[in-house]
């Protein structure tokens, strides 16, 4: 790998109170890649994540996109150096309908003088493309697109912040755990889109506990334990039951692993 | 989609013939009663309408043509057009999960700068009416910056800009009202709002135009535009509103700044209905009071996210029917602010049951 | 010679008539060389505001204090502290019940000032005076000590039964029309005229509370079309007196709290520099500032002085 | 099957106003077993289970408990007959800290005066429990016991939930998707607590996506799909990728496992 | 446990020798600064506290001993006892996500009540007093029950209570004070509050007593005891809790009687404090918003659950002292409000940076 890693994080150390979520972390995610995070719960993926994507200002440490260090002041920073993330909580505004969150920020306006001067918005057309998007999920079961996201389902709320990354990512798409609620069928149709992605060239971070799904798409697992990257594993040159053993703690990884 | 189903784990190779039609029921109500509660559900404002209604409809049967007259039904619009045009800037800010108790106070703030500049220095209302309005912009900025940057309750700065803007007004005026013959005479603009016009028997003032007009405005501004969707996704919850991708601060501060405008307007529209300019008014000391009632008579949540600005005028409505209509009964004045009081809260039980029925 | 420290704690800072008191008070405070700290209340009737100001005072270690007492019954305790820490308490515009809680009391009879409007109205109007239609535009349902004075004043003078003399509202007579209150202000006025004109549009009589009061109510006569109406008022403020003038209000008892505030303070440095009292006028358990009437239509039996003397001697 | 079920629903429905949640739907739950429920995204499963604790009316049908017809007003009125949820949503008060949400209306009082005339609450014992609950959970990254619910991880939060229930439940448990969160080793330990919980002869209602895990511990199935029950399976006698098959509508389920 | 862990999937099978230890990490942060930074962090009501200590600080060096004296600073106790006491049943209310303007109306109506009782009935004091006291508890009765079972916003509910309370207070009292000379010969145990004793400079009066004795309580009973928990449960999340076992409708009961009696303690107070019971006391019009402010200076949210009650008194004596102090310093009036309203302001946003920078 002597390529330049096009996002990366040096020595990062979050802690909250007492707590210490991110202990000297460091991340390196490599263009055109599906890279896997891995860990117990609570090992701090989830800290790591918001960190790079300017949701939470890290302690002490260093982030680098491209290779230039950047700060992100705030997620809308991260955004617009085309930075996407679906969260694990979500973030969505249960009041609001479907398409309203899908294109929370992003909203399309009529053409014409309606669109122009009064900034009207052409509800016809979000609601057309949201449906789409969630039939590519295969979220058939959505009866009213202009349902309140806090009246779906676990599964079905999951789906929509998916679908809305997906459809909106441009430089790096980072999900954690997308398919936690998922039922078998739609969990499918993310991992086909996450490929899908991949194939247009665009880097994924995958946060997941499900270890079958994650040797089947990524290309370099990272392995977070206590706070920090314990080593990066190939998955095709590794056994699942030591990957899982190493997140563990059931088994140290081996030293020359440790420093990639 | 079905090439990479087969990389997937065995037991998902049937997955590619699985169903693909949205899910669909038959949906066995039918008939009027189901089309209403529908309606009342995909439009929940139409609840404190029909409250409303039944107000006029229940005052009218008892007191007869003195009160369902279109002189007195529009004289009921000329007494809520202040708090109607303050509830609208109270329903801004309470979308955005905040609070504003300074809408009244700016408010007069507002009409005695106007008065001041025009009388004190002399500037021709054409000027001086926006310099009134510019003041509440910024009175609404100030807040706004301390909602926003500074992360502080907004009922905390609204209490303090309350108490500081209406000090100032008192201060600044030196307490001297500015008398009607005056401005009628000198600055006719600065009454423009209390201009009238008559239709059959109605009295329509250029300031409950301001007012209607105002709501219809607000009220596409909130549907339809992608600056409303904002206001009520930071209302709902701030923090998924910012990780969306929503400019959580750009948008306090248009909402902030918006209803101090707003309440500029709501201070000429009170010299053209009082004819003179008072910093004593007590719009400045139970303007707040009054808009929130109305705010959340309309079904406007105090929570942020939800209901509609059409609620927020319904809700001014009830209550200034409420009033005259008791008044007119001939209530005395301390029974009639017992039975308002009971009436609100009977107001808003009818609304919430009706809201049970119809869900 | 040490400093004098003084005190003057008016209801509301916001009532014009209060505002003028304060301003006359420090004037003479400056000439005589007096510090004066000056309070008031949040809202009529505020007694909790008044008793904080007093305790202030007392800590600050003025000589003397001068009270228009919100509550003048609930504040005795508070001025009988401020006595036996050996200041001087003089009441302005409203006595204490009792009157000798107070060191002094130089006031103005507020039942006296609606007695004067009350008759000059009933004089007025005549014969019609018998079917009068009246709205009585009062200033807050806690009927604060003013406002049942004025209120019942203007009743007695204008020849109507009083029921019990401490509160507005109870009198049966059929020619009161409606009791409103308005706050004392433009806008209260305004709101509470339209209410009354649309029980009754036949209304010919208003009495007002004070002059913005009168104001507001003018504004909702001239739109509801109604001419012919005899407004009355209290206070006698320079804008009041203007609108005496232009006919706006037929005719207002004039108050002057100037003089009350400044003839306060001077009694407040004599007790400082030698320990007198201030001495009641003769007949009375008070020092009356005061009153008259003010009207450029002067009716028989009833004195009054003319819109030109009135802006003389008018404050604000 | 000729033993009487435990807990049971005939012809349940439950509409949000133009959405149908639950379509006629039927259930039974037999004494000691651990049923399994499956289903899409949004076929109703966490409505039928809200149905059954309480957590909502339904608009028609009818509930049995031990046989008799019963209807629950509230959450609580289910929980004073034994039966114990685990929400989807988690049902957490996210400003208190885990032992408060563990004990939430089963506080343990100090023993003497103290707790018998000043009712105070015994934070010592209640703290001591609860952080031998959540290790038998394996939920070792939980550093401060007394953090407030709103910081823990999203698997974290789980496992308090979990580990609430199974502490409490007496009847019935019900647990909606109790591992979509949690890591490798807390589902297993989950899973683990599942079956010592049937061994103490408690039946259970397990709501999951995860077919192996289904599989691995349930006694029968219940295939869940629009809104409804659409048949009951053995998971002995019948291969996960029927299963799937049936609950996306792939296949039809044979005649004779509709009705049981 | 690792018998069945066989049973598993083959990537399980390590498990059983996974790492069994509370994760734990060095701190590498020492010293008083980070100690100090963890007391705030886990006790938030010191951040009010040293807001107060900073104020009393700046107004002893500014007026010197006339201020810092055991007598002015135990005046500021009296003047806070009653916004203290309301702020304490507010707490309660704000808690549970709700909000209470009717809290000054009821402690009024109580005094008048027990007054009342004692002057128009002759009913001896020891009976009156807790029949004040039971009015306030129903008064909060009736709020509570129609928050908890017809769900009506409780901004709603308490705004129609202060209107229906005040005016029937003074339809009741018939506009009367009762004098302090009557009090103390007559019923010198409605005034048994006011009763003071001195150490030193110092002057406590019982009605600071009962105000410190309530917060210590009520301070203890939220922390401690069920109750307590289930109040916060309730605010922080109404559905959560029900779902996870609290009798809602029990707790909300409780919490709105309970800030109806307190009312009513603080009605008793009054009587102690001015001597006299007068009907148009003006905490019945502005006790809400004033016990509503020191509860959030003192760091309660509004959207309920989080704050802690010892927060709330120290709002309530930050106010006291501003006041004081300000007037102590001679501004008049007007700047004494618009100061005020810029140190309520400067309060929180020292308070907000406090918690930023220990955070
Ligand atoms: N705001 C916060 N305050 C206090 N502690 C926090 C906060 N946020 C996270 N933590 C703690 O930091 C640690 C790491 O949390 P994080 O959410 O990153 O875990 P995770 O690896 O994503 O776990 P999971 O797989 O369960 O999602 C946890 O112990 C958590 O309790
Ligand atoms: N309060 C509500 N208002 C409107 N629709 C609702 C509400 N609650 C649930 N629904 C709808 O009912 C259907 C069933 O939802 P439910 O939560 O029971 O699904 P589920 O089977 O648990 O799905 P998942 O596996 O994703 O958790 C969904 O289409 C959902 O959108
Ligand atoms: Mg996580
Ligand atoms: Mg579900």
């Amino acid at each position: 790998m002597t390529q330049q890693p096009i996002l990366a994080a040096r020595g990062l150390v979050k802690r909250y109170g007492k707590v210490t979520a991110l202990d000297r972390c460091d991340f390196d995610l490599y263009p055109g890649e599906i890279l896997a995070v891995i860990g117990d719960n609570g090992a701090g993926k989830s800290s790591l994540i918001k960190a790079l994507s300017g949701a939470v200002t890290p302690d002490a440490g260093e982030i680098r996109l491209d290779g230039k260090p950047v700060t992100f002041e705030n997620p809308i920073a991260a955004r617009e150096h085309g930075i996407e993330t679906v969260y694990q909580t979500l973030a969505m505004s249960p009041a609001l309908s479907i398409v309203d969150n899908m294109f929370m920020g992003r909203e399309i306006r009529r053409s014409g003088f309606m669109g122009k001067y009064l900034r009207k918005l052409d509800k016809a057309a979000m609601e057309k493309f949201a449906r789409e998007k969630l039939n590519e999920l295969g979220l058939m079961t959505i009866q009213n697109i202009g349902q309140a996201v806090e009246t779906l389902s676990g599964g079905q709320r999951q789906g929509v912040a998916v679908a809305r990354a997906a459809a909106f990512g441009s430089k790096v798409i980072i999900l954690d755990e997308p398919t936690a609620a998922l039922g078998v069928k739609e969990s499918r149709k993310v991992l086909e889109l996450i490929q899908d992605v991949k194939r247009r060239g665009i880097p994924i971070v995958l946060i997941s506990h499900n270890m079958p799904h994650v040797f089947e798409v990524a290309d370099r697992i990272h392995v977070h334990r206590l706070g920090r990257r314990l080593c990066v594993v190939d998955p095709k040159s590794i056994t699942m039951n030591d990957a899982v053993a190493f997140m563990t703690g059931a088994k140290e990884p081996p030293s020359d692993l440790a420093a990639a | 989609m079905s090439e990479t189903a087969s990389k997937g784990q065995d037991y998902e190779s049937s997955l590619s013939s699985a169903s693909n039609r949205v899910a669909e029921f038959e949906d066995t109500r039918k008939g009027l009663i189901h089309r209403i509660q529908h309606a009342l559900h995909v439009t929940p404002a139409l609840v404190p309408l029909i409250v409303l209604l039944a107000a006029i409809v229940i005052f009218a049967l008892t007191l007869g043509s003195r009160f369902f007259s279109p002189g007195t039904l529009t004289l009921i619009l000329q007494q809520v057009q202040i708090v109607g045009i303050l509830a609208a800037a109270q329903t801004l800010i309470i979308l955005t999960a905040g609070i504003d108790l300074s809408v009244g106070a700016i408010a007069v703030f507002c009409s005695v700068i106007m008065g001041a500049f025009t009388f004190r220095y002399g500037i021709p209302p054409l000027f001086s009416i926006p310099a009134g309005l510019a003041v509440g912009t910024a009175i609404g900025a100030a807040s706004g910056w301390l909602v926003s940057r500074v992360k502080l309750p907004p009922f905390i700065v609204t209490l303090g800009m309350w108490q500081i803007v209406l000090a100032a007004n008192y201060l600044y005026s030196r307490n001297e009202t500015i008398r009607s013959q005056d401005i009628n005479e000198q600055a006719p603009l600065l009454g423009l709002m209390g201009e009238r016009f008559q239709l059959g028997g109605a009295i329509i003032t250029l300031g409950v135009v301001a007012m209607i007009v105002l709501v219809v405005v607000l009220g596409y501004c909130l549907r339809s535009t992608a600056w409303g969707r904002h206001v009520y996704a930071v209302g709902d919850d701030a923090e998924a509103a910012e990780l969306a991708g929503v400019n959580r601060h750009r948008t306090i501060m248009s909402v902030y700044m918006l209803a101090g405008f707003i309440c500029g307007i709501a201070g000429w529209v009170m010299i053209g209905r009082f004819g003179s300019v008072s910093p004593s008014a007590s719009t400045g000391v139970v303007g707040n009071i009054q808009s929130i009632t109305a705010v959340v008579i309309g079904g406007i949540s105090l929570f942020g996210g939800r209901g509609s600005i059409y609620g927020a005028f319904f809700g001014a409505l009830i209550v200034g029917v409420f009033e005259l209509g008791l008044r007119m009964a001939g209530a005395n004045a301390q029974w009639t602010y017992l039975l308002i009081g009971a009436l609100i809260i009977g107001a808003v039980a009818v609304d919430q049951w009706i809201r049970k029925v119809t869900s | 010679q040490e400093d004098i420290g003084a005190c003057i704690i008016t209801k509301t800072d916001t009532n014009p008539f209060f505002v003028k008191m304060r301003e006359g008070a420090s004037a003479k405070a400056e000439e005589l060389g007096v510090t004066l700290n000056s309070y008031a209340g949040q809202v009529d009737g505020d007694n909790e505001a008044q008793v904080a100001a007093i305790e202030t005072c007392i800590a600050n270690g003025v000589k003397g204090i001068l009270i228009t007492a919100s509550d003048t019954a609930a504040i005795v305790p508070a001025v009988q502290q401020a006595r036996d820490a050996g200041i001087l308490v003089i009441a302005l515009d409203t006595p204490l019940q009792p009157v000798d809680a107070a060191d002094a009391t130089f006031a103005t009879d507020n039942f006296l000032a609606g007695e004067l409007i009350g008759q000059w109205a009933a004089a007025k109007l005549g014969d019609a005076a018998a079917d009068a239609r009246i709205a009585m535009l009062d200033l807050a349902i806690s009927q604060p000590s003013v406002d049942v004075l004025r209120d019942q004043g203007f009743l007695q003078g204008f020849g109507i039964e009083l029921n019990d003399p401490n509160v507005w509202g109870d009198e049966e007579d059929p020619r009161i029309v409606c009791n409103e209150v308005t706050a004392g202000n433009e806008e209260g006025g305004r709101t509470a005229m339209e209410n009354c004109l649309a029980s009754d549009p036949s209304i010919n009589v208003v009495y007002t509370i004070n002059e913005p009061a009168a104001a507001g109510a003018y504004e909702a006569l001239q739109a509801m079309g109604s001419s012919d109406v005899t407004i009355v008022s209290v206070d006698g403020g320079c804008p009041g007196v203007r609108n005496v003038a232009d006919g706006v209000i037929g005719a207002t008892s004039q108050q002057y709290p100037l003089r009350m505030a400044s003839l306060g303070i001077e009694a407040i440095v004599q007790y400082a520099q030698d320990g007198t009292l201030p001495t009641p006028s003769e007949g009375k358990d008070f020092f009356d500032t005061g009153v008259a009437l003010v009207t450029d239509n002067p009716v028989e039996g009833v004195d009054s002085i003319s819109v030109e003397e009135g802006l003389e001697l008018c404050w604000g």
